[in-house]
């Protein structure tokens, strides 16, 4: 797609008809880890890429992973947004490439899944939480679900009986925890277990201190020494910037250095906090990035049989 | 389509009456649709067991006048009485019984179905809901198809009848009622002399039985007086001419209702 | 009263809108939809990456991933058996609803309140009634067969008194002007003349319902809207494909049987024109 | 020919049901809800956490979050003006498909694939809809206007020609004896006489989508939906409640709409037993 | 309601007719329902410009006969032949006319818009799909409401007609056809004498104004008489008796329709 009108001029670095990239750039994003992003205004980042690239720029949320990644595959997006699980299916079903993935204070691009739980319950291993009623982030989520899964799998606790079925996944939880609590994402889990409607709740370790640690904790919340880490499970990548197998490379490298650039602007940085909630991007190749996160339910029923294609 | 004689008619004897306040009393009626009167001040009584026949030209107003009576439209002006009760109040459940011109029969549903809803007024609320009627009402609209010369037809669906057999479900279910006043609109219409003639028997032996009072749209001039004690000609927004006719007998008081 | 004022004046309306109406509404509906489409920037849509994507939906459903066939058909089953319950009880408990929500059969102020229950029945997403059904009565097949029925009730309610609405009034006056009351207007006519509509709305619910399934599923995977999701959202959609196939020759059945029924009710519906 | 041989065997068929047939509906319908109940175990619902469940719905959803007030009725205009779009189109394109698919006014080689086709439009997720768009046109409401098209044709198509279906034969097979085209029964006698039931279907179909606005929202962060499913994912159910508040009163006045609407085209509606 | 004598009929002279094959022959016909026949073994000819009446009590079959030669229903056996095209085959569009008993008009739309439902046949596609009449076909039609007493009802919604206004609807909308055959089901119940005997004048100007063929269903035998060349009484499953009528004239073959 090249440019027609020729209205050329309007920056430095404008890449603005090159015939290489795109008269526009499309974002297709999927978000949805907190109430926030919900009614986020995407458009600082929108405007930052296109000053940056001097593309023009739209990002359009898209509230279901398929369309986005469908977008991605066959080039009506050039680049997405998406949490970790459903960005390590899109990779592993169509190799997409990494253009950046999110850090946090520490420069770690993933967070730790774990299981927690309140200090009156006593539990203290995942075998003393069988029976126990759990409450996970939604259904099939990777943190809230998927690696805890994993986890009990790996450990002999659950098995399958349909080696074949992501269903079966459901299954097994709802056959391992006594009453399990689906949905509400991050805030949803930690809320059910302070209000006691579940004994165990799976999320990211740093949970309970995200939503209940500062000045605007929710009247729900209780005091962080009453949260209790269970058990640590293992890294989950976070949000990568993946983009189209139709970018090419020229599109890829503006994009990759557009995104890297808010780590070294005022400006930038703003818009990291604002609109990523995170504190830099860093580069990374998918591989890397999705990899290990794949090895770890490779286990599951329905999923593995993708992994060896 | 053989036995319509079921009905055999004494004719002008022994019409016996028990109340004296006429069943239909109408003063200064002005009927209509959306406030616009199609007849104006209309003022005329049918007696107890007498029958009146309304003519006039097609659209003057004949049927508008039985729906207000029958309490589907109400009065626009004036005042109506039917069966003690003022309109736009309805007079008890089952005294009233009225054969629309348009019949208002339910198509699909079988022609016993249709008849058996002139016995509504027999029914509790529990039976309603379940739709079941009482053996005694089975047993009347069977009898009343045979008289309109529909027996066989019980279970066939209205929709699957000729006109003039649909026309006499209408006739069968307002006869199983015995009501007490007969709104009749043009129900000889569609229907051969013969069957026609029989109809007007049926008719004349159930007022001889109950004592009924009839109002009848009829636009056979000949028929109308025949079978009319008054007729009224309908026309230019009101009452035009009003014919007694001789051939018709006055009405007895008769001592009790058995 | 206010009703005969209101009659009036909508008649006078009439009148000055009967040769002006029709061409007027049309003319609206077309301006608008060209404003909104205007506003959607619908008119710049590019379709130039259609193939490509018409190629790549091939591909990624064709060949169909023949072993999901059993847990399909399993999923059916348990989905057929809460949609029938939930439709059954929710076009049951909607009837009465739905009659009083009928302005050609009750006064105002009866077929308001009714309309705006039905409304609130129906605002709910199918979604938060299994929500509230499992913090109510917790998971189970039970949670899903009530927030069926509670939608299904506002769902067909609409169209039920929309039906009633719409019904020849003469049989229902002729009757009513017998003596008839109004509970035995609604069970001999109402109900019986609106039975094509009735049969096919109970039929389109249960379709809906066993289509909508997704719902269902929410409150234990069990039924087959549950696997349809949760192959999509591995973008398995060779096995969605399989799935949806159940689903087609279900729906097929469900339409024949629902023309079978109508003409038991209703007797011969074909026409000179059929042939 | 066989055309014949159908109409024989069905109507000795119905001779025989005549008697029996009702009662052994009722009784089948029965049994298959008692089966079905005890599959499901129903009868063991456990309806003891209910009042604390109420508690908490309540407590979650009282007092309302005025603040997203702002926020919805944004939403719900993008949401009117795409599924206004989806939708006129979308009935526009059903109608020519579900006259074919009438078995009243076509014969069996054209209604059936008609049938197939709504079928499977019908059978296809809304969400899959979206998904297929997206890939096939790009992210942007043109997506979701051609998503709710799609499947407005497959629902509102099969309302219709049951609709058709259900219709007085007379004036058809009037009309068309005098020497009129099938096609111009269509347009002077057929369509003229369903109109209480097209523009309750459109209407309804509209507020569906307007409801259904999930779909919607796929198109970009813009329509109702998409937030009142986002914040349903975060179980704000106070935020939830004023969404929905907007919606309710939207769907009363597109109720109201179409009351209007159908007594323009219809006339008076109402009857003696409404006072 | 005023001028309904708008047509003048002169009888009995100049029924001119062109072509030799008559109109309507039927030899053994078996008309009924669902294999089951109504009337058996019919044979009857109307000749060009000629009237049939057809007579028989209600529920013989007249309708049913009407029916199958309008092309609604097959015949079940034998043969029949309506201008030149044997049955089930329908003839040129516009050459059959046909007022059916139960009307078949649309309720809720207008009048004149049920009226040219006659002049469908003029329409071509494009036309028809936008719902445009020509404007000639507008004039015939509100000349045609004239003649049958309606002018002033054009725009009115055929649900707010009396039952005989509606009746000389579809009357209006088989005379603005101007059809070669005429099937005319009980089109004159419902109506007073007087707009009764307007009609027949219309019908009968119109004969002689374009050698049109009637078969007309009617109760009154005496008006079936009166306006029919040949009465057929109808009955037992097929024709009972044949009443030349003298009063007819014997029709003329015309040299060309202008
Ligand atoms: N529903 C209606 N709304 C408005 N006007 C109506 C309605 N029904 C009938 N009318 C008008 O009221 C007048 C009287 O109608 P009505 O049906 O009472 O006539 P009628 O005397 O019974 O005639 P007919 O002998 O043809 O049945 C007619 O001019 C008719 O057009
Ligand atoms: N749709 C139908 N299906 C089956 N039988 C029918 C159907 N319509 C009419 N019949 C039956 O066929 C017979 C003849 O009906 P038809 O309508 O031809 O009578 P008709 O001579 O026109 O009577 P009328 O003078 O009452 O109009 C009747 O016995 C009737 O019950
Ligand atoms: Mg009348
Ligand atoms: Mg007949």
């Amino acid at each position: 797609l090249g440019n027609d009108d020729g209205s050329e001029g309007q920056g430095n670095d404008d890449d603005y008809g090159n015939p290489d990239v795109s008269d526009e750039f499309v974002f297709a994003i999927e978000a949805r880890d907190d109430p926030a992003d919900i009614e986020r205004d995407w458009e600082p980042l929108a405007e930052w890429i296109e000053s940056e690239t001097g593309v023009p720029t739209s990002i359009d949320t898209v509230p279901d992973d398929g369309a986005a990644i469908g977008a991605l595959a066959t080039g009506q997006a050039h680049a997405s947004y998406l949490s970790g699980g459903p960005s390590w299916v899109g990779w592993n079903e169509h190799g997409f490439e990494t253009l950046a993935v999110e850090a946090d204070e520490d420069g770690q691009p993933y967070y730790v899944a774990a299981a927690y739980t309140r200090s009156d319950t006593g539990i203290e291993t995942m075998r003393d939480a069988e029976g126990v009623d759990s409450a996970h982030t939604g259904d099939l989520t990777g943190a809230g679900m998927l690696v805890p899964t994993a986890y009990l799998a790996e450990e002999g606790l659950v098995e399958f009986d349909d080696d074949d079925d992501v269903t079966a996944i459901h299954e097994a939880v709802e056959e391992y925890f006594g009453n399990p609590v689906v949905g509400g994402g991050y805030v949803g889990a930690l809320q059910a277990l302070s209000e006691e409607q579940a004994d165990i709740a799976f999320g990211r370790a740093t949970t309970p201190e995200e939503y209940c640690g500062g000045d605007d904790a929710e009247e729900w919340c209780l005091d962080l020494d009453e949260y209790e880490i269970v058990e640590e499970f293992t890294q989950v990548p976070s949000h990568p910037v993946l983009a189209s197998l139709e970018a090419t490379d020229a599109e890829k490298e503006l994009l990759e250095e557009a995104l890297l650039a808010l780590n070294d602007d005022p400006d930038g940085q703003e818009i990291l906090e604002d609109v990523f909630d995170v504190h830099e991007l860093q580069e990374a190749t998918s591989e890397e990035h999705l990899g290990p996160y794949g090895e770890l339910i490779s286990n599951l029923p329905g999923i593995e049989d993708h992994l060896i294609e | 389509m053989t036995s319509v004689s079921t009905c055999k008619p004494k004719r002008c004897c022994e019409i016996t009456v028990t109340r004296s306040s006429p069943p239909i009393r109408c003063r200064g009626l002005s009927v209509g649709y959306n406030e616009d009167p199609v007849l104006e001040n209309l003022s005329f009584t049918v007696g107890n067991g007498s029958t009146v026949a309304l003519v006039g030209r097609s659209g003057c107003g004949k049927t508008t006048l039985l729906k207000t009576l029958a309490g589907i439209l109400d009065p626009l002006d004036g005042e109506a009485t039917v069966l003690s009760t003022s309109l736009p109040q309805s007079p008890s459940p089952g005294e009233l019984g009225y054969i629309p011109q348009s019949l208002g029969l339910v198509m699909h549903e079988t022609v016993l179905t249709n008849v058996l809803h002139g016995r509504l007024s027999d029914l509790g609320r529990m039976r309603s809901l379940l739709g079941r009627f009482p053996a005694d009402a089975k047993t009347d609209a069977r009898e009343a198809l045979e008289r309109v010369g529909l027996d066989g037809y019980e279970q066939s669906r209205v929709k699957e009848l000729s006109g003039g057999q649909r026309r006499r479900v209408a006739i069968a279910r307002a006869f199983v009622q015995e009501p007490r006043v007969l709104l009749a609109d043009e129900m000889l219409s569609e229907l051969d002399g013969e069957t026609a003639q029989s109809i007007v028997d049926c008719l004349i032996t159930l007022q001889q039985e109950t004592g009924m009072s009839v109002v009848i749209v009829e636009h056979n001039l000949e028929m109308a007086k025949d079978i009319s004690d008054t007729v009224l000609r309908l026309g230019a927004g009101g009452i035009e001419d009003r014919i007694e006719s001789e051939s018709a007998c006055e009405p007895v008081p008769r001592q009790s209702h058995e | 009263m206010s009703n005969v004022d209101r009659t009036t004046s909508a008649a006078s309306f009439r009148t000055h809108l009967k040769t002006f109406g029709r061409p007027l509404l049309f003319i609206l509906v077309f301006v608008l939809a060209v404003w909104s489409i205007w506003i959607l920037e619908l008119h710049q849509t590019d379709f130039s990456g259609g193939a490509d994507g018409l190629t790549f939906l091939y591909g990624a459903a064709i060949p169909p991933e023949m072993s999901v066939l059993e847990v399909g058909l399993r999923g059916l089953l348990e989905t057929l058996y809460i949609a029938y319950v939930g439709t059954l009880f929710g076009v049951l408990l909607s009837l009465p609803v739905s009659l009083v929500a009928s302005r050609n059969l009750f006064p105002w102020y009866l077929t308001l309140p009714a309309r705006w229950f039905l409304a609130m029945l129906r605002v709910l997403p199918s979604i938060l009634w299994a929500v509230i059904f499992v913090i109510l009565i917790g998971t189970g097949p039970a949670a899903g067969v009530f927030a069926i029925t509670l939608y299904t009730i506002g769902f067909i309610g609409k169209l039920e008194y929309e039906a009633f609405e719409g019904l020849d009034n003469e049989p229902i006056e002729a009757v009513s002007s017998l003596g008839a009351t109004r509970l035995q207007v609604l069970r001999f006519v109402v109900l019986p003349q609106a039975i094509n509509s009735l049969i096919s709305q109970t039929m389109f619910m249960f379709e809906y319902n066993v289509r909508h399934a997704a719902a269902i599923g929410i409150v234990g995977a069990g039924g087959i809207g549950y696997y349809i999701m949760g192959y999509l959202d591995f973008l398995q959609y060779d096995r969605v494909v399989v799935l949806l196939a159940i689903v087609f020759l279900t729906v097929l059945v469900i339409d024949e049987f629902s023309y079978r029924l109508r003409s038991f009710f209703l007797g011969d519906m074909s026409t000179s024109i059929s042939k």
